[in-house]
């Protein structure tokens, strides 16, 4: 909060304490001590309560579950070498923290198909593998890496590109979207102890992306226009 | 005539009579950490990050601002305990100045665990009508369901925090008394000290603020409560008992 | 036993001196009426006495301690004035329920007895009485608490003559059955004279004269007739009041010295009028510049 | 009976002549026990003081007696002698005022003398 900023929140907080206090002069005046003791209990009770009802509501329909990605725990601190060390792997479906977004099969009549690309698909990591047969299909897979908000993934959260095959033309497309995340963070009186206290907290709350991935696996012999400088070949051997 | 009342028996039956007195006080808790509560429900803090593709929005919710209520109350409420109408009371029955301290003291102890778990726990009430209120795909669920471990934890340290602030209030009240200009002097002295020297004032709240270990946590916090109250107690013995 | 002992008292309010140099002792078990002017120093005394104030200089004892934020004395005192507050949160039934914790003598029977025979409604609050109702219920308080000291300041104020009769019948009624030391401050002193025992006279922060009443009584003699007679007659005596009332006619206030009325009656011109307690205090206490009656004459 | 607190005779002096008036109508008869200095007091709404003050006259006239512990007595012939006394002191001082006033409007004794027969004969008439 700014300088300024607190005073002002500080007098307003004045004001409706003060509404507060006037208030409780005039419920007092129909309340006995007892009452009032009463109220404290349930309110207290209440509170109880909900903290069991908290404890026993079904964690279904979450958006975000605590784990989202497939393949294991990947710690948010590790969503960058985790994107940096797939390039070098060659199976991504064993690959940890890798979240398989899509997947899509075309089936091609040509032998040779010159695959095409939408203009500025930039933020695609695109890999090519070809398959041991010619089964005259492509497969298409899409997959993210983590993205998180401070400490939550919302991986699952991303919609896989738009991939269309039309014309002998492969288009991948990246989807805008807009997500509107809610999330819970400890009250600053219990992040002090896990060493994000108030005074440090923006530092907690940081935004990472990670990065798109496509995985086509083409027939064998299917021609590709190798002079696409963002595809990666991925060799069998 | 009996001469063996002693101090803490006195100071216990003035304890039982002001926390009966000041029932009332719940009300405007509960006033103050329900209007809290509806501020809390359009989040505490948010946070957007836009990438070509992709935008994202988020809401944090947490008690934070209930908390922040509840210690501006207990505050007022240490307050209170100063003013001359509650000394008026006080000395109107069996009364010395040290058992009135004490008494207060007691009576603040016990808002204090009040508030301190009230304000903790709303959190909960918060989550409960964010989960039927809201569209749950956007939730997560991360720190949704509770852990005993970590509300204890919370309780404490919020309690702690308040008996800082409660102390902090109670010798605003008494320097108050002392003399009237001290309502401007006291926010006028912090401010003035952070034009003068803005390290120092952070330096305070980050010797609260910024220690990570609850032990140490604790003692900071107890010992200049205590320090603070007792200078309270001392800067009264100034003054006559009642005019 | 003396309950109370002042050894030179004096308080001062920067410099407005409300108390001078006053010695005195009070007894245990006795009824003393604290009589004086506004301003003469009468709350500041009691309030020294119930530890309230710390003397300027000089000493005071109660129950020989020092009284001044003193807990012991505080548990043997209860101090009615009508600055007595109790919390909103109390309705009188419940006050009368909590003060009950403090005082070890309270007397229940009493304190609802006096309760429902002033018809207060149990479920209003202090705050919301009027002046009067509020000195009445304050009163109840003073008596039920049964302190060894019980002070009452100016405890009538506000009320009607009805009530203010009962207090006193109260209040003479509960002493007799549970006798203590009681201190009373009061202006309306005709009202008191009858049950109290002893008065201690205030005049401008000093001791008038502290005498029980039975000897107050045959303090003074007034005397009526012609001018010349009874200046005659007072040669050699002491006056305290004399006031012109008609041509030639004086009417003379004098200490009584041992003189029996039948000397005075022997003289046939002269009458001899009783002096009641009240007029002698005013005349006591009254300043020498001859009365009201004297700012007309001007 | 109410007390008069304006009058020239103190209370308490008026206290110990309503006992001996008491004592005369036989509501107190001799070797009774008389009202103790409290319930004097409350009876009369007087300081318990003052109402001792008023005892210790009756004590001091031999018209009570104490016993130790148990409270003051209506001592034997104690009717007897308040008459006595009455006829010799109050009545004398009475007739004293009268006598004085009589003086003071220019009566002559004579006059007197036959204003106190009328009055007595009036009163005799009265109670037959």
């Amino acid at each position: 909060m700014s300088i300024i900023g607190l005073p002002i929140a500080v007098a307003i907080l004045v004001v409706v304490i003060m509404l507060a206090r006037k208030l409780g002069t005039i419920v007092v005046t129909f309340m006995s001590w007892r009452k009032s003791a009463i109220i404290a209990g349930v309110y207290l009770l209440g509170l109880i309560l909900s903290v069991v009802i908290a404890a026993v509501l079904p964690n279904h329909g979450f958006g975000l579950m605590e784990r989202s990605h497939t393949g294991g725990g990947i710690q948010k601190g590790n969503v960058w070498t985790t994107s940096y060390s797939i390039r070098t792997q060659k199976d991504f479906e064993s690959q940890p923290g890798l979240y398989l977004n899509s997947r899509q099969t075309f089936k091609i009549d040509q032998r040779a198909v010159k695959l095409g690309f939408a203009p500025n698909p930039g933020h695609f990591q695109i890999y090519v593998e070809q398959k041991e047969a010619d089964d005259g299909k492509i497969d298409v897979s899409t997959y993210s890496t983590p993205f998180y908000v401070g400490e939550t993934d919302y991986t699952k959260l991303l919609q896989p590109p738009k991939v269309i095959f039309q014309d002998g033309l492969l288009v991948i497309e990246p989807v805008q979207q807009t997500l509107t995340l809610k999330l819970f963070k400890s009250n600053f009186t219990q992040s002090q102890f896990e060493g994000k206290n108030a005074v440090n907290l923006q530092n907690g709350l940081s935004s990472s992306f990670g990065w798109s991935e496509v995985l086509l696996r083409v027939p064998k012999s299917m021609k590709i226009d190798k002079g696409q400088n963002y595809l990666q070949y991925l060799d069998k051997d | 005539m009996s001469l063996n009342n002693n101090l803490l028996s006195i100071a216990s039956r003035q304890y039982v009579y002001k926390l009966k007195a000041n029932s009332s006080g719940v009300y405007s808790l509960i006033f103050i950490q329900v209007l809290a509560l509806l501020f809390s429900l359009s989040g505490i803090q948010s946070m957007s990050s836009v990438s070509e593709t992709l935008r994202v929005n988020v809401k944090y919710f947490s008690a934070d601002i209930i908390i922040s209520f509840t210690f501006i109350w207990i505050f007022f409420m240490s307050l209170r305990l100063t003013s001359i109408n509650s000394k008026t009371m006080d000395f109107t029955l069996v009364t010395n100045r040290l058992s009135s301290h004490l008494s207060n003291i007691g009576l603040l102890l016990t808002t204090i665990i009040f508030g301190s778990i009230s304000s903790s726990l709303m959190g909960f009430v918060l989550k409960i009508i964010m989960y039927f209120a809201f569209d749950r795909s956007q939730i997560g669920v991360n720190g949704f369901y509770p852990v005993f471990s970590d509300i204890l934890l919370g309780i404490i340290t919020t309690g702690l925090y308040m008996t800082l602030i409660a102390s902090m209030g109670y010798l605003l009240g008494i320097l108050i008394q002392i003399h009237v200009l001290f309502v401007v002097l006291y926010p006028a002295a912090l401010f003035g000290l952070e034009k003068v020297n803005p390290q120092m004032l952070k330096l305070s709240f980050d010797f609260f603020a910024s220690e990570t270990s609850p032990l140490l946590f604790a003692i900071r916090i107890i010992l200049s409560s205590l320090i603070v109250f007792s200078l309270s107690c001392l800067l009264s013995n100034r003054m006559e008992v009642r005019k | 036993m003396t309950v109370i002992q002042g050894e030179n008292l004096t308080k001062s309010y920067g410099k407005t001196l409300a108390l001078d140099n006053l010695t005195f002792q009070i007894e245990e078990n006795k009824l003393t009426g604290l009589i004086g002017r506004n301003g003469a120093g009468k709350t500041t005394l009691l309030k020294l006495i119930a530890g309230y104030l710390k003397p300027s200089r000089g000493e005071i004892n109660v129950f020989s301690h020092n009284p001044f934020d003193s807990l012991q004395v505080s548990a043997n005192i209860i101090f009615i004035d009508n600055h007595m507050a109790f919390p909103t949160a109390f309705s009188l039934d419940d006050i009368l329920t909590e003060v009950a914790h403090y005082y070890q003598n309270w007397n229940a029977k009493l304190a609802h007895g006096l309760f429902d025979y002033f018809s207060f409604n149990p479920k209003q609050r202090h705050g919301s009485l009027s002046k009067g109702n509020q000195s009445t219920f304050n009163m109840i308080i003073g008596l039920a608490a049964r302190c060894p000291l019980t002070i009452f300041d100016e405890p009538t104020s506000g009320m009607d003559s009805a009530v203010r009769k009962d207090f006193y019948r109260a209040l003479l009624k509960d002493y007799l059955e549970y006798p203590r030391t009681i201190i009373l401050s009061s202006h309306l002193l005709s009202e008191v004279e009858d049950i109290l025992e002893d008065i201690l006279l205030l005049r401008d922060g000093t001791k008038c004269l502290h005498q029980s009443v039975l000897e107050l009584k045959e303090y003074a003699l007034g005397l009526k007739g012609p001018k010349q007679t009874v200046l005659e007659r007072l040669k050699g005596q002491e006056i305290l009041h004399t006031e012109e009332f008609a041509q030639g006619s004086l009417y003379a206030v004098i200490k009584n010295q041992g003189l029996t009325s039948q000397q005075f009656l022997k003289h046939e011109d002269l009458e001899l009028l009783p002096v009641s307690l009240e007029d002698l205090c005013i005349y006591l206490t009254g300043n020498a510049k001859g009365g009201i009656d004297h700012v007309f004459k001007q | 009976m109410i007390l008069n607190s304006d009058s020239m005779k103190p209370i308490y002096i008026q206290i110990s002549e309503w006992l001996e008036t008491e004592i005369l109508r036989a509501n107190l008869k001799e070797g009774e026990r008389i009202y103790s200095q409290y319930q004097l007091a409350e009876m009369f709404n007087i300081n318990p003081a003052t109402a001792a003050k008023g005892l210790n006259i009756l004590v001091d006239e031999t018209i009570a007696y104490k016993k130790r512990g148990l409270g003051l007595f209506v001592a034997p012939n104690a009717k007897q002698f308040i008459l006595h006394k009455r006829r010799s002191q109050v009545l004398k001082q009475l007739i004293n005022e009268i006598v004085l006033e009589a003086k003071h409007l220019d009566v002559k004794e004579t006059e007197l003398m036959d204003l106190i027969h009328q009055v007595f004969n009036e009163i005799e008439e009265d109670k037959e």
